[in-house]
């Protein structure tokens, strides 16, 4: 009896599923999860969403994109004004930018380089950065939109050369490496705070470019400072940089911790109402969103003191917390969270939680694609092949995948640009893009597949399907696509392997089917129409086409279209390029996603965005609020236990008295 | 003795470079050093890029010796960097794999070290009780109900214990990890729960006939013809003579201990090493996944060794020979 | 029930036909007594390894130049405590272990000498008979199944029912009925089992065979009843025994001969008769001493053994059995003694086959 | 749905993939039930067996008949050809081979999500096709959920069986090959034993299975490499006893082969052990492989694979609840009749009972 009373005791005062310590209860804490683990830190090399999760809050960039407005519209924030294209006369185009005075990077003991506790940030930084975005050793994702820069690859060249030539000069700092070679010539800097890029032709999507992480300034002393020698980290690990936000803790497998940085202009310089360091004004909101806002506008940033972040590997657990209000918002992570979602809106009892539903489509195209290099679905089956995309194309119900795998969540899509980004057309309808059985089995047997049967050889038409994920999860997911084609009586092996095979198997050619997304990097269709151009194609240069897509017609208009400024023109080239590929079918469209941000009432200014743009600094939360509803949640629930020892007892103890009795 | 140490320790070694020759032919089957590169740093990247990854990772060589470079290929250097614990960088990440190892270590042995003690002295202390009970309806109920704990998967103990004591009854966070010594233990109460009552029924079910098959044994009749009371045998004399078969139950999963618990850590968000080694498996991280092969394996070994000179500590009757 | 003769055998019994014949038809072989098994300087060392590289320090003595001889028809039996290493003596003879040195002459044959595939034709004429009725029968096998394993190891019987009819024939020889040739081992009693045993050696016709404590682990009843068995097989079929056993009583039951074993040597060996009436060896006497007698006339003086047998990886210097004589003197720590003929023509002995390794009866 | 008779091929086909497939799989389900009768014809014969089965039925009536229940089941999964009956869904499946299971189960997809004994989709309220008619309810693509928990009776003797088969042969001939002729060839096999021994089973599993590549047979072959070694030590330890017995001298000194000796005296006597190993080993095997699914390198079908994807649906609000119910159910199921009969088995078959039995 006492033993029970003890455990009672014990639990009673003790139990409690707070994951946190109570002393940061009345803070301005946000509490976040994450699932996969950053890889990198580098800017010039992070390009996942999983990075920009650090990244995005980190760094700071000359440009930015306006929290509240759609469709997207870029502000200044390092430095002063959005520049304007210079046309030159020989050909170039030339931007100029000039930085905000009294900038300064965060403190960092990578500063005793140069003898500080930290420093400004001068227009060298940003060469700096993107002589790193060139160099062939940091291995950057993006040298291809850059090496329109004059100079660019003249500086990797020379850079390599140098170090093919001299091992002395490859040990030398690297900021001394990059001196010595000369620069890229086509970044001029012109004064601590402005300097001038250089374009050989045009290209107006630049711009765009310097609102990502990828153009952060980076002091040349974190470099040669965090080397992961001695003790010190990679600066992979270990960002030094100017944003609202700095790491100040950080064990990637299981939680970091992002501080507010006193250094960051926004917090320095308040009297500046910089857009970017306080919460935007916009007018033509709808009134319950401009009300929710009001209080806020105007404010300076950031509002939240610190943000944690939590590993979650597994997603009932990291739900369950949410539900439990141990992290303010869910379903920005990971979609699976979503599922809570009924029909399009919170069901009842989230309702009842104070919840709240934020949506907003992503400049995103998911798309099943062909290889048309293979001789059956590609280009070298001609008409025949055509015909079998177009009625495989015809087949796939969009509409009953989302409703079943997203939560109703997205929009179908008719052509590979999204909504919000130039180009899109809301009254575009697809013919091939509904699904209409009687078509596509009227086209398969033009194709020579009637019922699914090769006519020639008498055997039923087997095709794979290859994905690159083995989970049991995803498996349901693609299995559905597979469901849709055996309506036509095509046989569709689903060929589950890991990254790495599937990788392999790209790489060789070997593949007939697949199923790919592409994100937009900044709001403009040739962002995504390049995903079918012949140069980007995989069998001839290893780009993103994987379709290995190659037309002509569609490579000519996509010159014409990359370069003209949205208007009407661009407008009819782009119309040009969607015909192509809606007779050509190398991509059966799937869907835009569209993006959900499940909140807790105590979470505030939750807008979701669907580009990777940095969002946290005007997020706010209610502190008070959020443990009062916390603890109401939360009462642990007791009884169970005494019900247990009971039971137990009374099971046992007649077995023990009997024994006894026996054994006497 | 010594010679039988050393030499208990030297076919240790043996097997251990056994280990790592498997190893070797495992890992250096299933992708080449070309593949493990790509996958690391993408597709794209440029034929001279993936060189010089493959030379920081010290990839850069042949595979087998041959004429010529008998010391310097990949079987030599995987061998000398196992044996002197240089695990280099993850192929994943690029963070050091030593780090990584030794960070998680901390976690999975503040989850494991009391899941195995707490669950070793309820299995131990149950089975005896059912023991003490044989032939009465308690042993036939208690054993059945360790072949029904032995019939349920992992997976389902782990998912209905968050379920339950997480969601519903909200007495502890139903995941999360936190070193600070004030919280850990909240952290710890739920996996460690888990853990021991899924181990429960296969550790009962053991120790029970080990102890049932001690107490026909003539010398506990003499105990209790000489009037030793049953409690008294059961604590001495059974318990105590039983130590070899539970001795080794328990040595055996001493190594996994350290490699953590693969699906508990995964679910309750604990950063040790089973965390470490599922992540490694999904990123198909080889360079990870063979350092923490190599470890348990040279940990198992150690803890065979130490067995088998415990035995003779433990029991008089057994012989170094 | 009259014996097939050897002429009818089939090609596997040639090596045997060759290299000797039976008792009965004379000799022929090399050997011109009729001495059927000869052994001489027999040693079967099983060797101490220790330390790191598993380096044999030295060797468990358990037989150390052991010499004797079977006559055909006739029974020597070997005695001694347990431990002394006649068990071993029986299974170095077949080769069951590995053999250190010396010879066993199988009708002039030296089978130590042979390779496994020339020692399987004289196999067949040299069988045993174990101890434990439980573990010498394969528990998963039938009688029938059991008892034919020989037949068809050596190719004996045309065809399967043909070797069934010889079972049928050696079950009924050993007084077990035929109908029980389906049952397994475990269906049988103790002395039913042996009878199972000696039927499956008898079963592939052989000339010796060797009785590792063949009634040892059966009632005293039942003992006699084997014995019987035994008694009447040897006079019916001229068999050799060669007897294993600890039990003095059924040897004085049953042999012709005696070899007294102490620690790896034999220590005293003679006919029976003479050997009980008048042992020579201190071993020997203490031995026979031990025995309680129905004949309390008959007490002789109780010859006292002192303490436990040294371990026979390390043998006493000297002669094995110094440590524990009565009768130590002088040169018994010193050197090994040799085996002293010591028949008594004044009693009536004939000192023929009859000696003791005691240094008492150095000449 | 009754099936119809078996109609060989669909008529203008020419002996397709599928066909051959089921072809094979027939096969192989024949000669499993040829072996199965056999064994049990020779079971019949030998005493000593019959009776401990004959005890075994005694004890646990319920879980036999339940493991035969599981096996029925996946029987009828197995038998399976080629040819158009029932309500086909789409017109792959005329020219697919499959099972009696399939064909009783075929055209009762609904859309969705349904709940038991539903009459409407779970989420959209909409009207089911086949109201009441799914006693498990249907999943995610609408497949009836107590169709994939029977086809996953098949797969999980599929992982026991076949994996036992592959290892069980194996670790018996190694362990024999070492207990009996010891000297090299038991210090190369006990060297090779003790070096899998010391790696983590599930590493190593999943360094094979990545290895091989994804299918049944790898992941069976997998973990029938990585659970031999337990039984190899065992039948090693259990062989260097037997070889001592006095009648493997007797067989011996009768001129019997190595070989033979091995085959009639030692193997023989190691059945009752590779029967208590086998059953034992199954249900290891089957919770095994459903930690694989939940890496995503298990079985196809499985019901590991169906707890892994059900997983994520309990977290819907309200929760989808009767998928990994059914399959947790199933698999608890059969590994308890499994493991109760192992039980049994082994109390029966021990080697100690065996030898004062006797």
């Amino acid at each position: 009896m006492r033993v029970v009373l003890a455990v009672s005791l014990v639990l009673g005062v003790a139990c409690t599923n707070n994951p946190y310590p109570e002393k940061d209860d009345g803070k301005k804490v946000l509490y976040a999860q994450y699932h996969e683990p950053p890889k990198t830190l580098d800017p010039a090399v992070a390009y996942s969403t999983n990075d920009h999760v650090v990244t995005g809050k980190v760094y700071d960039t000359l440009l930015e994109y306006h929290y509240l407005k759609r469709p997207y519209e870029l502000i200044p924030a390092l430095a002063e004004a959005v520049p304007e294209p210079q046309e030159r006369a020989d050909g170039s185009t030339a931007y100029r930018f000039v930085l905000r005075e009294d900038l300064w990077f965060q403190e960092d003991p990578c500063f005793s380089l140069s003898g500080g506790e930290t420093r400004r940030i001068l227009a060298q930084d940003f060469a700096f950065e993107l002589m790193r975005i060139a160099d062939p050793a940091v291995n950057s994702p993006v040298i291809d939109p850059f090496s329109n820069v004059r100079g660019f690859r003249d500086f990797a060249s020379r850079l390599k050369e140098r170090r093919a030539a001299d091992p002395a000069f490859g040990r030398l700092p690297v900021h001394e490496q990059y001196r010595e070679a000369g620069g890229i010539s086509g970044v001029e800097v012109l004064g601590e705070r402005e300097f001038e890029v250089v374009l050989e032709t045009s290209y107006p999507q630049i711009l765009y470019w310097f609102a990502m992480p990828f153009t952060t300034p980076v002091p040349w002393e974190a470099i040669a400072y965090y080397d992961g020698q001695g003790g010190r980290p990679a600066f992979a690990d270990h960002p030094v940089a100017s944003g609202p936000f700095m790491l100040t803790r950080y064990d990637k497998q299981a939680r970091f911790v992002l501080e507010r940085n006193p250094n960051w202009y926004g917090l320095r310089r308040p009297e500046w109402k910089a857009p970017g360091a306080v919460f935007p004004e916009v007018t033509g909101l709808a009134p319950e969103e401009a009300e929710k806002f009001a209080a806020y506008v105007g404010k300076p940033l950031p509002f939240l003191e610190r943000v944690e972040y939590r590993r979650e590997k597994e997603p009932i657990p990291a739900f369950t917390k949410f539900l439990q209000g141990y992290y303010d918002s869910a379903g920005v992570v990971r979609e699976s969270f979503n599922k809570v979602i009924q029909e399009n809106d919170l069901s009842e009892e989230m309702r009842a939680m104070g919840m709240d539903l934020e949506r907003s489509v992503v400049p995103a195209v998911f798309y099943i694609g062909f290889n048309m290099d293979d001789p059956v679905v590609g280009r070298a089956g001609g008409e025949r092949s055509r015909k079998l995309r177009q009625a495989m194309s015809l087949a796939v119900d969009v509409e009953e995948y989302k409703r079943l795998f997203m939560n109703g969540r997205g929009l179908p899509a008719q052509s590979p640009i999204p909504p919000g980004i130039f180009g899109h057309d809301e009254e575009y309808q697809n013919p091939y893009r509904r699904v209409d059985l009687q078509r596509a089995q009227k086209l398969l047997a033009e194709a020579g597949y009637p019922g699914g049967v090769d006519e020639r050889t008498k055997r039923p038409l087997r095709l794979t399907f290859d994905v690159p994920d083995t989970s049991p999860e995803s498996r349901l997911r693609f299995s559905f696509w597979v469901r849709q084609w055996r309506r036509l009586g095509i046989d569709v092996e689903l060929a589950a392997t890991t990254y790495n095979k599937f990788q392999e198997k790209v790489r060789d050619g070997a593949y007939q089917i697949f199923q790919w997304g592409w994100v937009a990097d900044y709001p403009d269709p040739e962002n995504f129409l390049f995903l079918l151009t012949t140069e980007m194609a995989r069998s001839v240069s290893g780009g993103p086409n994987t379709a290995n897509f190659q037309d002509k017609d569609f490579d000519r208009l996509f010159a014409e279209m990359k370069v003209l400024p949205s208007g009407p023109e661009r407008q009819r080239l782009v119309e040009q390029m969607r015909s192509i590929l809606e007779r050509e079918r190398p991509w059966i469209e799937l869907f835009h996603p569209e993006d959900y941000a499940l909140t807790h009432a105590w979470l505030r200014n939750v807008v979701p965005a669907g580009l990777s743009i940095p969002t946290t600094k005007y997020f706010d939360v209610d502190p008070e609020l959020r443990a009062r509803l916390r603890s109401e949640w939360n009462e642990p629930v007791l009884w169970p236990i005494f019900l247990l020892f009971g039971l137990a007892a009374a099971v046992i103890a007649p077995g023990i008295v009997t024994f006894y009795k026996e054994r006497q | 003795m010594l010679a039988y140490v050393v030499r208990r320790l030297s076919y240790g070694a043996l097997v251990v470079l056994g280990v790592l020759f498997f190893l070797f032919v495992l890992f250096f089957a299933v992708s080449t050093p070309d593949d493990i590169a790509r996958r690391a740093i993408g597709d794209k990247a440029m034929p001279e890029v993936i060189e010089q990854w493959k030379i920081n990772h010290g990839y850069d060589k042949p595979k087998w010796p041959g004429p010529g470079q008998w010391s310097d290929n990949l079987l030599v250097e995987h061998y000398r960097r196992m044996l002197t614990f240089d695990f280099g960088r993850s192929d994943a990440d690029g963070t050091p794999i030593l780090d990584r190892i030794a960070k998680g270590a901390g976690p999975s042995l503040a989850l494991t070290l009391p899941m195995f003690a707490i669950g070793l002295v309820i299995g131990l202390t149950l089975s005896l009780f059912v023991a003490f009970f044989r032939e009465t309806y308690i042993d036939k109920a208690g054993v059945f109900l360790a072949v029904l704990g032995m019939s349920v998967s992992v997976l389902l103990y782990i998912i209905a214990g968050q379920f339950l004591l997480g969601k519903v009854l909200k007495w502890f966070p139903v995941s999360g990890f936190d070193p600070a010594p004030g919280v850990l233990w909240r952290f710890l109460a739920l996996p460690v729960a888990v853990g021991v009552i899924a181990s429960l029924g296969s550790d009962v079910r053991f120790y029970r006939t080990v102890f049932v098959e001690e107490i026909h044994k003539d010398y506990v009749r003499t105990a209790r013809a000489k009037g030793c009371g049953e409690g008294r045998i059961m604590s001495r004399h059974v318990l105590g003579n039983a130590m070899i078969p539970v001795l080794t139950n328990v040595v055996m999963v001493i190594p996994f201990l350290f490699t953590g618990a693969l699906l508990t850590e995964a679910f309750f968000g604990i950063p040790g090493l089973g965390s470490l080694t599922v992540d490694a498996i999904n990123a198909n991280d080889f360079s990870t996944l063979r350092s923490m092969v190599y470890i348990s394996a040279l940990l198992f070994v150690v803890a065979q060794i130490l067995t088998d000179i415990s035995y003779t500590l433990v029991d008089p009757r057994v012989r170094l020979e | 029930m009259s014996r097939p003769t050897r002429r009818e055998e089939t090609a596997a019994g040639a090596g045997v036909t060759e290299a000797g014949a039976s008792a009965e038809r004379g000799t022929e072989g090399a050997q011109a007594e009729d001495v059927l098994l000869r052994v001489r300087d027999l040693r079967t060392w099983f060797p101490i390894r220790k330390g790191l590289l598993r380096k044999v320090v030295g060797h468990v003595r358990a037989v150390d130049g052991v010499s004797f001889d079977v006559r055909a028809g006739q029974t020597l039996a070997l005695v001694g405590e347990s431990g002394c290493g006649k068990t071993t003596v029986g299974r170095s003879l077949l080769r069951l272990v590995p053999v250190a040195g010396g010879s066993v002459h199988f009708r002039g044959r030296d089978l130590l000498a042979l390779p496994e595939q020339e020692l399987r034709p004289v196999r067949r004429s040299l069988q045993m008979v174990f101890q434990d009725p439980m573990t010498s029968l394969n528990p998963r096998m039938r009688v029938r199944d059991l008892v034919a394993e020989g037949l068809q190891s050596f190719g004996i019987g045309a065809n399967e029912a043909e070797r069934t009819e010889r079972v049928a024939e050696v079950l009924r020889r050993v007084r077990l009925s035929p109908d029980h040739m389906r049952r397994f081992p475990h269906e049988f009693s103790g002395g039913q089992r042996q009878r199972i045993g000696i039927a499956r050696a008898l079963a592939v016709e052989p000339e010796l065979i060797i009785c590792d404590e063949a009634v040892s682990a059966l009632d005293v009843s039942i003992q006699a009843q084997v014995l019987n068995l035994l008694g009447e097989l040897q006079a019916d079929l001229g068999l050799a025994y060669l007897f294993i056993t600890h039990d003095l009583s059924v040897v004085r039951y049953l042999a012709h001969e005696v070899a007294v074993m102490y620690l790896g040597q034999i220590v005293e060996h003679g006919p029976t008769e003479p050997l009980f009436a008048l042992p020579k060896h201190p071993y020997t006497q203490g031995l026979l001493a031990a025995v309680p007698s129905a004949d309390p006339s008959a007490r002789r003086v109780a010859v006292r053994v002192l303490g436990d047998v040294p371990s026979p990886a390390d043998p006493p210097p000297g002669c094995r059995f110094h440590t524990r004589c009565p009768e130590r003197f002088e040169p018994c720590d010193k050197r090994m003694p040799e085996p002293y003929p010591v028949g008594d023509p004044a009693a009536g002995e004939t000192a023929e086959g009859r000696y003791a390794r005691c240094f008492l009866y150095e000449p | 749905m009754i099936p119809s008779p078996p109609l060989a091929f669909v008529p203008q086909l020419a002996m397709t993939e599928p066909a051959r497939a089921a072809l094979t799989s027939n096969l192989i389900v024949g000669a499993l039930l040829v072996g199965l009768a056999l064994a049990i014809r020779s079971i019949r014969k030998d005493d000593v067996w019959r009776e401990a089965f004959q005890q075994v039925w005694a004890r646990r009536k319920v879980p036999v008949v339940i493991l035969g229940l599981y096996v029925f089941v996946a029987l009828l999964d197995s038998v399976t050809w080629v040819g158009a009956s029932g309500a086909l869904e789409d017109q792959v499946a005329a020219h697919e081979a499959r099972s009696v299971l399939d064909r009783m189960f075929t055209g009762t997809t609904e859309k969705s999500y349904s709940a038991p004994f539903a009459t409407q989709e779970f989420y959209d309220a909409s009207a089911l096709r086949h109201p009441r008619r799914h006693p498990l309810g249907t999943n995610i693509l609408g497949q009836d959920v107590l169709y994939m928990t029977l086809k996953g009776a098949r797969v999980a003797l599929l992982i026991g069986g076949l994996t036992s088969l592959i290892a069980i042969p194996l670790a018996l001939f190694f362990g024999v090959s070492a207990g009996y002729f010891g000297r090299r060839i038991d210090d190369v096999v006990f060297f090779l034993m003790n070096t899998l021994a010391s790696m983590p089973s599930i590493l190593l599993l999943i360094a094979l299975i990545m290895a091989m590549g994804r299918s049944t047979l790898s992941v069976c072959v997998a973990l029938g490499v990585t659970s031999w070694v337990a039984f190899c030590r065992l039948s090693r330890g259990e062989t260097m006893k037997l070889r001592e017995m006095d009648y493997v001298h007797a067989a011996r000194s009768l001129g019997v082969s190595n070989v033979r000796i091995v085959l009639r005296h030692i193997v023989p006597n190691l059945m009752h052990l590779v029967v208590i190993t086998f059953v034992l080993m199954f249900s290891g095997l089957v919770l095994s492989e459903a930690v694989l699914s939940w890496l995503g390198i298990g079985v196809d079908g499985s019901w590991g694979q169906m707890i892994a994807q059900a997983k994520d649906e309990l977290s819907r609000e309200p929760a989808i609840w009767w998928n990994v119910t059914a399959a947790g159910v199933a698999l608890f199921g059969l590994l308890l009749a499994v493991n109760l009969i192992g039980d049994a088995l082994r109390d029966v078959l021990d080697p100690r009972t065996l030898r004062e039995r006797g």
